[in-house]
């Protein structure tokens, strides 16, 4: 689809509607991703319950593509394991935003709030580890 | 003005072999020109020609390649000096490009120049080339960086200019034209004032030298950055001017062959200019096809490419302020700016205003165009910028208007 | 060696249009291949692909054209940093070429990290891009810049670099291969005795990385300085590889638009790597025939390249030592040495002899080769001096003999 | 005429015969020239008698252009007055040397010797000038 089509079709659904935009007063886990060349800046944050994402949350600026592919993310992410960003592929997200065609500069912007979400999942899935093991140290 | 002066845009576009391009299909309305231009075919044709022909180092071998390339190496060296009215070819040093221009200033003169307490003086308007340098000399050596304000209109405060300089800054660096803004500032009286105060200065050329008209000679100022990839030019090469009488009293720059006169184990001697800052192989193609560039804006005539990006800059302001939502940046009047269009559509990113318009074969630029503290300034995160070229027409910003009303009905504006 | 496996010249000729040209009505016998190198007409023609269809500036852009340009400039890079065995393309960064490669790791690195009373460790055999940075170190920071001598068939005196890497110095820089005597340096073993003594390594690509297989991985430096003019690629760009850990350690060089993530009035931070390194805008075409060039020579397969120039070596050395008055500098045997072979010819002078060349279409260098230290040493004030490639033929070598025995003829030898 | 013939016909001569090479004991002016890129180096000596170059020497090393075309001035200027160096011109040079065809770089070779003797009889002019004046003062 061509990246007209898709602005039309989904992004700007989100992009106007943002769905789990915001902050959270107590979270899990949390990280911020920026892309320096074009100001692109998100936040993910979330709590966890049973090693489920229970509220998650994003804020932040920038293009259309940025924003809508981030909140959709939470949309997805929420409920599932949090072990489950392991899996989560470049393509997924394609996917999720329908196959667009996009050049690798655009591609930095859909991928932003995954990276978040990454760093963020990852960063409380070591924590967790370390809590677990810390009575053998 | 006489029609029979006037420039015809057909006959320039035709020497441009990439606007034949399709993009997505459609014509390529190229608009990204502050960030780099096109080449014509005179430019490519001389690069070819160097590199089937006489390709050899310059300066190095008596051989008739070597001469061939040494004669047409200092023949662009002429050709460029006189473009932009320096005194002489010996004052013109080639350099990578604007950047590698005020890095050479840093390095070759503000870190030996500028003391404790000193202060630099530069302006809110400036690309980070004419910013880094000075914050890093500065911290360097304990010195101060002073940003000039603009007024609402994005022209220079020259109260606040004026200020600045009372404090005898060791150098004043300033843009003769923003690459954001299109803001044309007046450098000759900058530089005048900055000599007054006892200042050395400099101008960052890198968005006049290619529009206007630019006669070093009278702007007075001590140094001149420009590059060429800007100028219809090769990438990877550019000039610094630098008044004989400062460069006489620097050091070189980078070390190396070329620049020296005699190396022993114990020490080296210097070359004469312009060679004592030449350090290395030059790119020799690309000073070659800078020669060939300004040499064909010559023959088109600066005044005429300056009247041209005028008649598109009126047009382009009137017709696009009409689009709804348009928030364009800059002084009002043509006459007091360059062929820069900074601007935001309502709530359409500049990023995906750039994607839609790119689907219309239309390339403009988008981000912080690197002068993030006129972001901030002007309070936005980044602007769109259309900007134009002696090559672009009327047609052009058409399809620009089009692609802007296209974008707004997408996103529901 | 296989026949079949053997290079074909006359198909390697084919490629480079240069080598159809005429000089003095002869046919060109181009000689002078250390100080610059034919491009072969698919290198000219990446240019003029660049140019005349997709020129944008790259990194900047999210237009089709700024796009295409970004993902074609960092297709060289990793083509470019494959072909010297580099672990990764954040590694290579794009500079102006070995002098300038050498100028970024002196003041990037040497000026932050070489104390007083340091030593730096060199070579007398080394082109002054690899002498003068160090010697302004040095006497920037109080330290002494240490000479490792020659033996007599100029190979390096390792019990004399041994003695100087026993006081730990801060750097070690060496060169690969001697663009004078022909000298191939064990840089491997050169390295790793460095490292034992606490130094840092950077080796002097520019007359190895076009010649001969390299693997950075296996020479274990943490510098590379190569430059692409003199390995079939554009004027104006080069590259060095620079270890990450220390890269990352390192300030940045020059500052402006590409090296930056943040600019503020306050204060600016650093982009990753390799950007960091490569302020303003690239010299993209160049970097991308570079990339084309690296493309050619690993299609020959560098492997060939090598064994074609040890065979003109081995061929010129046993031809050319009998021409009556020769005195041939450097290592005897061809397998340890590179494609370079200076001498002198009784009492004609360099200067003289190239001239009488060149009038029989024969370019060869005369000077000092931008190594005096090394003309100190060797008691002459400049040698002749003849490089090959791998489009030189033998009938190249036979030509320059003829030539050699004409000038002892006019010169009465 | 091609660079080959005149190493030939004229500069062979003098390169190995080299006329007025040497230094004086005694001089009224000298000057020292070289050039950078080709080692080449040459100094010019001379005695005045009657406002004339009486004994004239260089001495230096080169290639064979430079050495024999400062021999060669050497001879052309003897006898001659100290002035007539303001009206010596590249042309001259180039016609006592048979007019060769010469690139850039060698025309450099072929001229040092006459910016030696233009820098040393200046020199001479210039003080023979202060000390006619030096009563004024
Ligand atoms: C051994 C060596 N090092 C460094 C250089 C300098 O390279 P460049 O002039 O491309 O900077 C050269 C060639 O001139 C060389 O032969
Ligand atoms: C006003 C201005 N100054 C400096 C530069 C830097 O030029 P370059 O990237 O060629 O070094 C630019 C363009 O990028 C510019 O627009």
């Amino acid at each position: 689809m061509s990246s007209a089509e898709i602005y039309k079709e989904i992004i700007l659904d989100y992009y106007r509607h943002p769905r789990n935009y915001g902050k959270l007063e107590k979270t899990d886990g949390s990280a911020r991703e920026t892309n320096p060349l074009c100001g692109d800046d998100v936040e993910i944050q979330f709590s966890v319950a049973d090693g489920k994402f229970g509220e998650i949350r994003y804020s932040g600026k920038g293009c259309a593509i940025s924003q809508a592919s981030t909140s959709m993310l939470t949309e997805l992410a929420k409920g599932k394991q949090v072990e489950w960003v392991k899996e989560l592929s470049k393509e997924d997200v394609f996917k999720m935003l329908g196959n667009p065609e996009l050049g690798p500069a655009r591609v930095k912007c859909a991928l932003l709030g995954m990276k978040a979400l990454k760093v963020a999942a990852y960063g409380y899935l070591g924590s967790k580890f370390e809590e677990n093991n810390g009575s053998d140290s | 003005m006489l029609k029979s002066e006037a420039l015809n845009v057909e006959k320039v576009r035709a020497d441009f072999p990439i606007l034949n391009r399709k993009v997505h299909g459609k014509r390529l309305v190229y608009l990204d020109n502050a960030a780099t231009t096109q080449k014509p075919n005179v430019v490519i044709d001389t690069l070819v020609d160097y590199y089937s022909r006489y390709n050899a180092n310059a300066h190095r071998s008596v051989h008739t390649l070597g001469e061939e390339a040494t004669a047409a190496f200092e023949g662009a060296r002429k050709t460029v000096s006189r473009f932009v009215g320096a005194s002489s070819p010996e004052e013109l040093i080639f350099v990578k490009g604007t950047t590698d221009a005020t890095n050479l200033v840093r390095f070759a003169w503000a870190e030996k120049n500028v003391k404790r307490g000193d202060t630099i003086v530069t302006t809110l308007m400036e690309h980070h080339s004419n910013i880094v340098p000075w914050q890093l000399v500065a911290k360097k050596k304990g010195a101060e960086v002073k940003y000039v304000g603009l007024n609402k209109d994005g022209t220079l405060k020259m109260d606040e200019f004026e200020d600045a300089i009372r404090e005898s800054p060791a150098l004043v660096a300033v843009t003769q034209c923003s690459n954001v803004l299109g803001t044309i500032n007046d450098v000759a009286r900058i530089c005048r004032l900055a000599h007054e105060a006892g200042a050395v200065s400099l101008v960052d050329g890198a968005q006049s030298a290619p529009h206007m008209p630019v006669d070093i000679s009278k702007l007075g100022t001590d140094f001149f950055a420009f590059s060429a990839h800007k100028m219809m030019g090769p990438t990877g090469i550019g000039a610094l001017y630098g008044r004989k009488s400062l460069l006489e009293g620097m050091d070189p720059f980078e070390g190396g062959g070329d620049m020296i006169k005699e190396v022993h184990t114990s020490g080296a001697t210097w070359n004469d200019l312009p060679y004592k800052f030449e350090a290395g192989t030059s790119n020799i193609a690309g000073a070659i096809g800078f020669g060939s560039a300004a040499n064909y804006l010559s023959e088109i005539g600066m005044d005429k490419v300056r009247r041209h990006e005028v008649e598109l800059l009126e047009y382009a302001l009137e017709n696009l302020s009409k689009v709804k939502g348009m928030t364009i940046y800059g002084p009002e009047d043509a006459d007091q700016r360059g062929g820069v269009l900074s601007f935001n559509l309502s709530d359409v990113h500049p990023h995906d205003l750039a994607t839609i318009l790119d689907e219309r074969g239309i390339a403009i630029r988008s981000g912080h165009h690197c002068a993030q503290p006129l972001m901030e300034w002007l309070e936005v995160p980044a602007t769109s910028r259309a900007s134009f070229y002696v090559y672009n027409s009327f047609d052009d910003v058409d399809s620009l208007k089009e692609g802007l009303e296209k974008a707004n009905e997408m996103f529901g504006a």
